[in-house]
């Protein structure tokens, strides 16, 4: 497409593919929902899903049973509780059975770090003595400093296939203005193949005077317009989380048939 | 004034918090404990929040680790990457504070899945920032209800690594924080046996016995020789959490949808 | 001490000592001259003086015969040639011998990373096929990726004993603000024991409007309001860069009494 | 119109450079091509120094990498081990513009000493940001004025690879970017032999003689069987350099002590 901003559905159907491997990131702040909404809209199918967070956007993505393998660190409601459709995946296979790859917090943030410089892992203090380690030595291995012989953690790159975030601002040339908690969106974007990113508005001029980061436009694949395209999770300085929305996922998500129905009302 | 368990057990916690000190904070009762210290006896506590949020002071309790409460009252707000290589790695958090769904009698916590990894009975959240937050802040503080199914002789998952084996396993592995030095429950504050690393009764609550906590616990407990009663919470700090837990529920009951 | 600002000679006397390694940091940008020009004053000695690229101040701190060893990674004067007291502490041995650490600023800004981030190096592809990492293995490694057998440079971390740096403001809590070009400044104040700042100014509240970065009060150990603090370097919001400057320090610096003069007038 | 062998070296330069490209800056001769570049035919070109500025657009050329015109003009600023981590290393560099003190027939740059390491006749400034251009943007650039002493058979230091010993090595050791692509002097342009990566004279300026150019190559300079001639700068590049270049030294020259 020649077109950088266009819509959520080109968006999504241009550049994301059955079998992708798909980050979407924004840490508590700022995630990805009607992109996500739109991948289930469009059906896209055996995804592997990268999030620090899963959320309820990839509990939905995974209830609707187009993921095959999960990348993540804490895959729970925050303050809320479980991921039900999630956790039915893992425990019963069901509605399909999900791959997961799991790390800590620090080791996923280290992970992205060394995919968008360019390394093939990054080293991290941490892991030590933990079973995490001892499960997943696919993607977690031990190096010794050459210097002081200290044994450390190596943790395999993250490089996806797509990196989606939503954002507050892009201008018409397409840079990207994020601020607030920016979690890991700068390394998700650099780590990326393909960046796609929904925004609140198309400005003339990006808010300068938010602190925060801007994404270079020749960076960004495609971008897309998306009010409120955050909630329940939230875009300062335009909507707050939707505290309420998440208590009450509780009792969607715990029960298929009812998380089925919601889903027909709310995003198919 | 009468005051509930979970009251009790969370005042004790933001008592073990000293003014100044730079907090690595959990969501959920870390969270309740370390912002009720700073709202009564330690008003400089640095607190931060694996979101990136340095210093942050909110007049109610975040929902989740990354609420707009959090960004708005931060003194500065930095990456993920950031928070974890040079706050966290980097040596500059005195104090870790953690929950965890299960805990053993050398600290150490579980809080990715309830039976074998590969087949779960249950599956938990995950390990999130708690591996780290163990292993590199100076020293952590863990609060978590007691039960025969929570406090056990062996978690199913090590998550995060408090004390491994015992004895000087944690260090002789090169971990550089010195680890869980108390865990705080509803029932009273457990420590390590300066030897063994096996946690001990050091202290009970008023009005629990020493039966309902040997009952709650999935160990042998072993009773400290020199064990104390706790302090009853004071008009004061109940009334701070209460007001505090108050304006939290109200503000996390409506949907903005 | 107990009070966080101080005077100038206060902050260099309290918290610099004789044979100290020293990251005085500033890419360009805010480099901390009038700091520098009191450690000249009060005479500390054999320092080992840490800055990718050492720029004028060190020329003069070198020159001044107060330095055993410097780590760098760029020794010029930028867009104008040499630093001459530089080259004859390295060529002649004059007036002191200097043993020099070197790197390559990828890797040495790697080495700051490192430090800051609590571990013993940093991985860098990059060094490959140059006579920097075959002449300094003490500092230079190699690693094997454990994923991909990749052959990466390993490079040994930085800790300075002093970071100091100079920054627009600072409140009166000891909040400092530094905006523009930061460079390495934020790695210097993670990775060092002290953390020195010297400031425009201080006021009652930091800039918010401007994009920069924030340092928290407690990783500061002292500060010092110095107007022009950066001069002949500048300060973004400030002042200029002093160009002029830069290019008639060729002929100064050319010739030791010449040199010696000029410090004797300006600094001492 | 007439011009000076420098000018005719650094519009050569700018005219390699597409619109559109992002361009990693060295200081000097480098940065007045790419902005030269910026301002003719390639208004889209994005230029990144390795003090954090990204799409900087200066109205004079700055004496130093991090001169302030290049913070007030830039879309961005970050911090150094993010542009060397994030942009050069992390592959987002399409081509790295680089000088030196010295080069050789296989492209390896020095620009750290003149004699031994350890005992130098001449110290040069260093490495700067120079070896990790030229190994990992996608190509390299070098702009030079030829001399004997400059363009050597062997250089004294390796700061940057070139082709290395030449043919594959510099594949072979698993250096990512193709390397430099071309050398452009005052007196021509020099291109690797697909080869043996021995660097060939490929274009001669107006008005050079062959002669000229190998008396002032330090090796046995080999001529492209298909050498070609330059194109004559143009008056308008001639005038926006000229203009580019006086706008500057008057910038440059007042000191604001």
């Amino acid at each position: 497409m020649k077109e950088k901003i266009v819509s959520l559905q080109s968006l999504i159907q241009h550049y994301v593919q059955d079998g992708d491997t798909i980050a979407m990131e924004g840490f508590t702040h700022l995630i990805p929902f009607s992109a996500g909404h739109e991948i289930i809209r469009q059906n896209k199918k055996e995804l592997t899903l990268i999030r620090m967070t899963p959320d309820l956007i990839y509990d939905q993505i995974i209830g609707m049973g187009l993921v095959k393998k999960l990348i993540f660190s804490w895959g729970g409601n925050p303050g809320v509780g479980s991921l039900y459709r999630l956790r039915e995946a893992v425990e019963k296979g069901f509605p399909n059975p999900l791959q997961i790859e799991e790390h800590s917090h620090a080791a996923m943030a280290c992970a992205y770090q060394a995919g968008a410089s360019g390394l093939p892992f990054g080293i991290l203090r941490g892991y030590t003595g933990t079973d995490l380690a001892k499960e997943n030595p696919d993607y977690i291995k031990w190096i010794n400093c050459p210097f002081t012989g200290e044994r450390l953690a190596a943790i395999k790159a993250i490089n996806p296939d797509v990196g989606i975030i939503h954002a507050q601002q892009a201008d018409k040339k397409g840079n990207i203005k994020i601020w607030g908690i920016t979690g890991v969106q700068k390394e998700v974007v650099y780590a990326s193949k393909k960046v796609l990113v929904t925004v609140e508005e198309i400005v003339e001029e990006l808010d300068d005077k938010q602190q925060g980061i801007v994404i270079p436009h020749w960076l960004v694949t495609g971008i897309s317009a998306v009010q409120k395209g955050a909630h329940p999770s939230y875009a300062m300085g335009y909507y707050k989380r939707d505290n309420g929305f998440y208590k009450s996922w509780e009792d969607i998500s715990k029960d298929f048939d009812r998380f089925s129905l919601w889903m027909k009302d709310n995003v198919l | 004034m009468e005051y509930t368990k979970e009251e009790m057990m969370i005042i004790t916690a933001s008592k073990m918090l000293q003014n100044g000190e730079v907090c690595f904070v959990g969501i959920g009762l870390p969270s309740t404990a370390c912002n009720l210290a700073r709202l009564t006896h330690a008003p400089e506590i640095v607190l931060i929040y694996e979101s990136g949020t340095i210093d942050t002071k909110p007049h109610i309790l975040p929902l989740s680790i990354g609420d707009d409460i959090l960004a708005e009252t931060a003194s500065t707000v930095v990456s993920v990457p950031e928070i974890f290589n040079y706050w966290l790695q980097g040596g500059k958090v005195d104090v870790g504070f953690l929950g965890g769904a299960q805990i053993d009698k050398f600290g150490n916590i579980n809080s990715t899945v309830i039976g074998p990894y590969r087949n779960p009975k249950v599956r938990l959240p995950g390990a999130g920032g708690a591996p780290e937050i163990a292993s590199n802040a100076k020293r952590t503080f863990v609060i978590m209800k007691q039960s025969k199914r929570s406090f056990v002789d062996k978690v199913d998952f090590i998550t995060s690594a408090g004390f491994l084996g015992g004895g000087n396993e944690r260090k002789d592995l090169g971990i550089t924080g010195e680890g869980p030095t108390c865990i705080i429950t509803d029932l009273g504050i457990l420590e390590p046996d300066p030897e063994t690393k096996e946690f001990l009764l050091t202290h009970i609550h008023p009005g629990i016995s020493l039966e309902e906590v040997k009952n709650n616990t999935g160990w042998e407990l072993r009773i400290s020789e020199n064990l104390k009663t706790t302090h009853e919470p004071s008009k004061n700090y109940l009334e701070v959490l209460r007001d505090l837990q108050e304006r939290t529920s109200n503000s996390h009951s409506q949907s903005t949808l």
